[in-house]
């Protein structure tokens, strides 16, 4: 953090220990350029496909600053881990592990309160709800912060989580990610609902719809989602309203289906310029301090990806992953794979 | 050893775990008040609390995703689904998340969750409440199964289900639950997972069986031997994933006759993969070809069928002569 | 009809060719009857388990009665059937085959729009959404009237096809019999939800609740979403608030769990009763009227049980129901078949 | 005759299916603005309108359930489900509702959707994108499954699946789609559901295998003949279900001498089904076990370890050698 220096404004009343201005921009301004990196890393072959963040940093970050990483967790789909820095540096090691397709990318060190990248949509909301639930029962003061798309709540997983959180009172906050698109379908191709907050109707919880390309109100509306859910007073629905300015995915070509006028619109509207702009005007950030933090975010993306590339690959280790202990047919499977590499 | 019904030994032992260890939880529709709609959770709620047995929204894929998370919060979840039928409701949580849990995280954390459910035909239940879903889920790597037969194994199984760091799939045998009665030992009883069970000795041919078959082959080899001599034996596999292979090997190597008897169809059931398991395994010593006797490939139908679709005693006992009488 | 000679009163000028109010009593009382003597068949032993309908008769006739059986479709769960005989004399048997366990219960004649019993709950609804769909696609002028209950409501199946419906306004109605009760879980146990109509703002259709005892309220409520439905402006919701007077099935025992107070209340609101008395207020209504409806329903069931009882049962049909034509397989399996029932 | 991709074959039936036949559409997730996220239905929604092309809500049980309303409305509903791992969150509707549906309704009315889903290794996909779960499927009694190899066979088994009057699965290769390209019958051409094709003919030994496999199959039948002489066929099953038990017990009479490969698991894998088919029915003409060549039982490895786990030509090739080595 040093090098950064961030700006030192105060946040919000609403979120105590929440971090400064200036350390909610290098934030999003590491999500972005590491996933950038990682987006270069793809077009050189060197890792598997990735989800660019760009355009949904004040929403990453945002709400994951209203967290307690040493209590909650956070429980995200496939776009948010590059972001969830404040969990953990492990984090971005493990994230480009996953695009690696390494299998220790889900092996998170203990006391990362981060569960693994979910590539089924929406599978994971009934897993933090259950989590949530489960921290309340065992006492633990914890909130679980679960994250998910516009496209994922057409899923059944998403209502029946919902419905479930609403009637156990579990102490989550479901973070919906409304970025305009699943891969090529539009919002009015999900729903024909006026808004993603309101499907809290169905599930009797709080819902709330935030300007998810304002970081400050995205840590409010989670700060205070936060601390209904501690006080037991429920689970939130919280709907961030945002746009994926880059591709789906590395394999995707949005220019078959992303009008230009839209997306000009919300370049205009970019999360991280707009806090910028606000940090320069304020006097809380020059040039100088700018080029620290990318400077910075380089050093750590380098540390992390000199991490994961020497992080030791067994090649029999499904073998050992699959339950807690091999059973004897899969001992008799090593065998199998022994014989093939000696071939 | 007192007599239990299976329904007791299951009943006994949820009570059994939940006093031993207070992060155990059952969570399912209708298990709290209602004690369950076979009784199986009955006295749990009152005894434990509404905190730890919980009457859950009529939501089967909630039910098993809730339990992955609570596992991770340190609980213990036992999940009722209804009938095996409505697991496929859940399917995406049990074989793409449960299951896949541990490996998703390099093998660190599993998901120490067990799933019951009851299946089988025979007391002319409606649509999907019979059917034998089991090889559904026998391949879902990750996943472990069990199909006790008895109360005593029952109890053993589940107990140990409960206790494994992974999650495993519990399947009841409705036409068992009352209809079964045996003695149940006392004081903590488990069965390990993956270990068959030798129900019947014989040494002429033995029937590979699991869950409520294994009382239709029990039957089946009184008949044959009743009219042949011939000695026929039941294997009762207890555990589907893990498989004993080393005993199905053994019985196989042994005898050199084997009938494998299921309830579900044939295509793709869970008899093929024993079948295979014995051609594999014990191909030299076989005298005849491996006999699969199954339902039908068609669903489960309905009540004023099943007796005719249900492999009955009779069918098992016929592929047990055709297999004796095989030429070597 | 002759014999119960309804009372001819009109019931409103939402419903064009609605039926009139007497004719409503004698669906209603038919669908009790009926119930009532299916429940006595299953302990008499001569039927599998059957979910009586007592008390959800305005919900089932009242929303019947708004549709026209010849271009439009019912899709029920389990407990509705005994009270479509608005769809056709013909449901009355399909019905009494159901319970039977006879494999030709869902073989309902053409003409008898009907779907046949669901019993995975809420696994109809997309069903009817999709069928809904595809009649307008066709250019056929029906709507689809789709049942389920308030524990249904909880099943992903419910909410991803009201989210479809809404996208491709689909001529549907999603009827939700609330009647309090999933086996033994109250509503509030179901959900946190305010009411289960105020779950349609998730899928952003119209949602209504209605007095599920009042059988032209009921029977307006639905009039009117049809007639939205087939002027193409989508899908609703609607919830009858009603209450299941009767156990869950036969192999239930309510006074585990159902508070005799609530019960009793309920009792006092019974649709029935309530109707008649209006009807016999109103002079349109009598004993002999009442008992020549009665005996005439009996009749009908007489004559339903009968050719019930008369349906011919091959053993062997699952083997030719299972695909349009057996596969080679199945036709190996019939002389298996054949071979178990020759010893 | 020209020459295709699977992906060009698949497209270009979709094309001339929606020509023949107003009643078909094609609905799935990105399968209209995109034209799916591989391109098979490019060109669909230009060319037949956006009611008949649809882009779905992210809902896959909403998206299968509903295909069994449209099938019921007279529509014949093509449903792509983007990845086969996510046809689990609609396992429900496939095996419970679709497959059932003719059963339910004494065989009156079936549902004649297709469902089409790529799976397979080889492209080091992300998690649930890569795994063979065909066998999931395959005891889903009144669902049929077909899995074609060639671009030949894609065009005439899509046409077969979209014309059949009950609901069949079609199983399209990840790697086969750009990678796979052979010679497409012009004009209308069907393949039967239900019929494997000898791709290789052999008197020594058979490898029967489906899908992508088939492929990594050719190349172990070349590898063993090239070192040994041996004579190696290898037979495409084609479909799953219906099997074809002819083909299979004709290949395993003539050659005594069998090897079975999948991508899968080899618990409860559908490999296991076509070992039994063969030891039932073929056991006196066998003169080695039946080989059984699979992945492991493990959920699908990360990109990094997938060559490992994927059987490789070397790995069949291996087992076809210790069948032909084996003693009579
Ligand atoms: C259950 C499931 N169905 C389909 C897919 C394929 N898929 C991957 S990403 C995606 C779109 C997700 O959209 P959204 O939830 O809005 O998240 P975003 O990509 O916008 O962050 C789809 C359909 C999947 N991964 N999982
Ligand atoms: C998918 C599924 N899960 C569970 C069951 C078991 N079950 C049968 S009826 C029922 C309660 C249904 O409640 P509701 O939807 O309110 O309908 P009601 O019985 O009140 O008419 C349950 C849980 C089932 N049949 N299907
Ligand atoms: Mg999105
Ligand atoms: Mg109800």
């Amino acid at each position: 953090m040093a090098d950064a220096r961030p700006a030192a404004t105060p946040v919000s009343a609403d979120a105590e220990n929440a971090p400064a201005l200036g350390e909610l921009l290098a934030e999003m301004t590491r999500a972005r350029h590491w996933s950038t990196r990682l987006f270069n890393l793809q077009r050189q072959g060197r890792i598997g496909t990735t989800a660019p963040i760009d355009g949904e940093e004040a929403a990453v970050v945002g709400s994951a600053a209203a967290m307690d990483p040493a209590v909650d967790w956070a429980v995200p789909q496939y776009r948010e881990p590059v972001g969830l820095g404040r969990f953990g540096e492990a984090v971005l090691r493990h994230t480009i592990l996953y695009h690696s397709g390494h299998p220790d990318a889900g092996r998170y060190p203990a006391g990362v309160h981060v569960f693994p990248t979910q590539i089924s949509i929406a599978a994971q909301i009934p897993h933090a709800v259950g989590l949530a639930w489960g921290m309340r029962l065992r006492r633990q003061p914890g909130v679980v912060l679960c994250y998910f798309g516009d496209g994922a709540s057409s899923e059944g997983d998403f209502y029946e989580a919902a419905n479930l959180a609403g009637v156990v009172r579990a102490p989550v906050i479901l973070f919906c990610i409304n970025n305009g698109w699943a891969i090529s379908t539009p919002v009015r191709g999900q729903t024909a609902a006026d808004s993603f907050a309101g499907k809290a109707a169905a599930a009797g919880i709080a819902g709330e719809r935030v300007d998810g390309n304002d970081v400050v109100a995205v840590l409010e509306a989670t700060a205070a989602a936060r601390r209904r859910a501690a006080a037991g007073e429920g689970p939130t629905l919280i709907e961030a309203v945002t746009y994926r300015m880059g591709p789906h995915t590395t394999a995707d070509d949005p220019t078959r289906y992303v009008p230009p006028d839209e997306l000009e619109l919300w370049r205009a509207r970019d999360p991280i310029a707009r806090l910028r702009r606000r940090l320069e005007e304020e006097g809380g950030w020059d040039d100088a301090r700018q080029r620290a933090l990318e400077e910075d975010a380089d050093r750590r993306f380098d540390a992390a990806l000199a991490a994961a590339d020497a992080t030791p690959l067994r090649t029999d280790c499904f073998i050992d992953s699959a339950y807690a202990q091999p059973t004897p047919e899969l001992e008799r499977q090593r065998r199998i794979l022994g014989d093939a590499e000696a071939r | 050893m007192p007599v239990m019904t299976m329904l007791e030994a299951i009943r006994h032992t949820l009570h059994e775990e939940m006093a031993r260890d207070e992060r155990v939880m059952v969570l399912g529709q209708d298990v709290a008040t209602l004690g369950g709609v076979f009784r199986a959770t009955e006295g749990l709620r009152d005894r434990f609390g509404a905190e730890r047995v919980v009457d859950m929204p009529l939501a089967e894929a909630a039910i098993v995703g809730a339990s992955l998370g609570l596992a991770w919060s340190g609980m213990v979840p036992v999940a009722e689904i209804q009938f095996l039928g409505f697991t496929q409701q859940a399917f995406h949580q049990v074989a793409g998340q449960l299951a896949r849990i541990r490996a998703r995280t390099g093998g660190d954390r599993g998901c120490a969750a067990t799933i019951r459910a009851p299946f089988g035909g025979g007391v002319r239940a409606p649509e999907l409440h019979s059917d034998s879903l089991e090889a559904q889920f026998a391949q879902c790597p990750g996943l472990k199964i069990v199909a006790p037969a008895s109360a005593a194994d029952a109890r053993g199984l589940l107990a140990s289900a409960i206790r494994d760091p992974d999650p495993v799939l519990y399947l009841e045998p409705l036409r068992g639950y009352r209809a079964v009665k045996d003695e149940v030992p006392e004081g903590d009883h488990t069965v390990p997972l993956g270990q068959a069970r030798e129900v019947r000795h014989g040494d002429d041919c033995v029937i590979i069986a699991w869950s409520a078959m294994v009382h239709t082959c029990l039957r089946a080899a009184a008949e044959v031997e009743a009219a042949t001599g011939a000695s026929v034996g039941v294997l009762d596999l207890r555990s589907l994933v893990p498989l004993d292979v080393e005993s199905i090997v053994a019985a196989a190597v042994r005898t050199g006759r084997v009938v494998v008897a299921q309830e579900a169809p044939p295509t793709a059931g869970f008899a093929s993969e024993v079948v295979t398991v014995v051609q594999e395994n014990a191909f030299y010593s076989l005298e005849a070809p491996v006999a699969r006797v199954s339902g039908f490939d068609t669903p489960y139908p309905p009540g004023m069928l099943e007796e005719h679709w249900v492999p009955d005693s009779h069918r098992v006992a016929a592929a047990v002569r055709r297999t004796l009488e095989a030429r070597a």
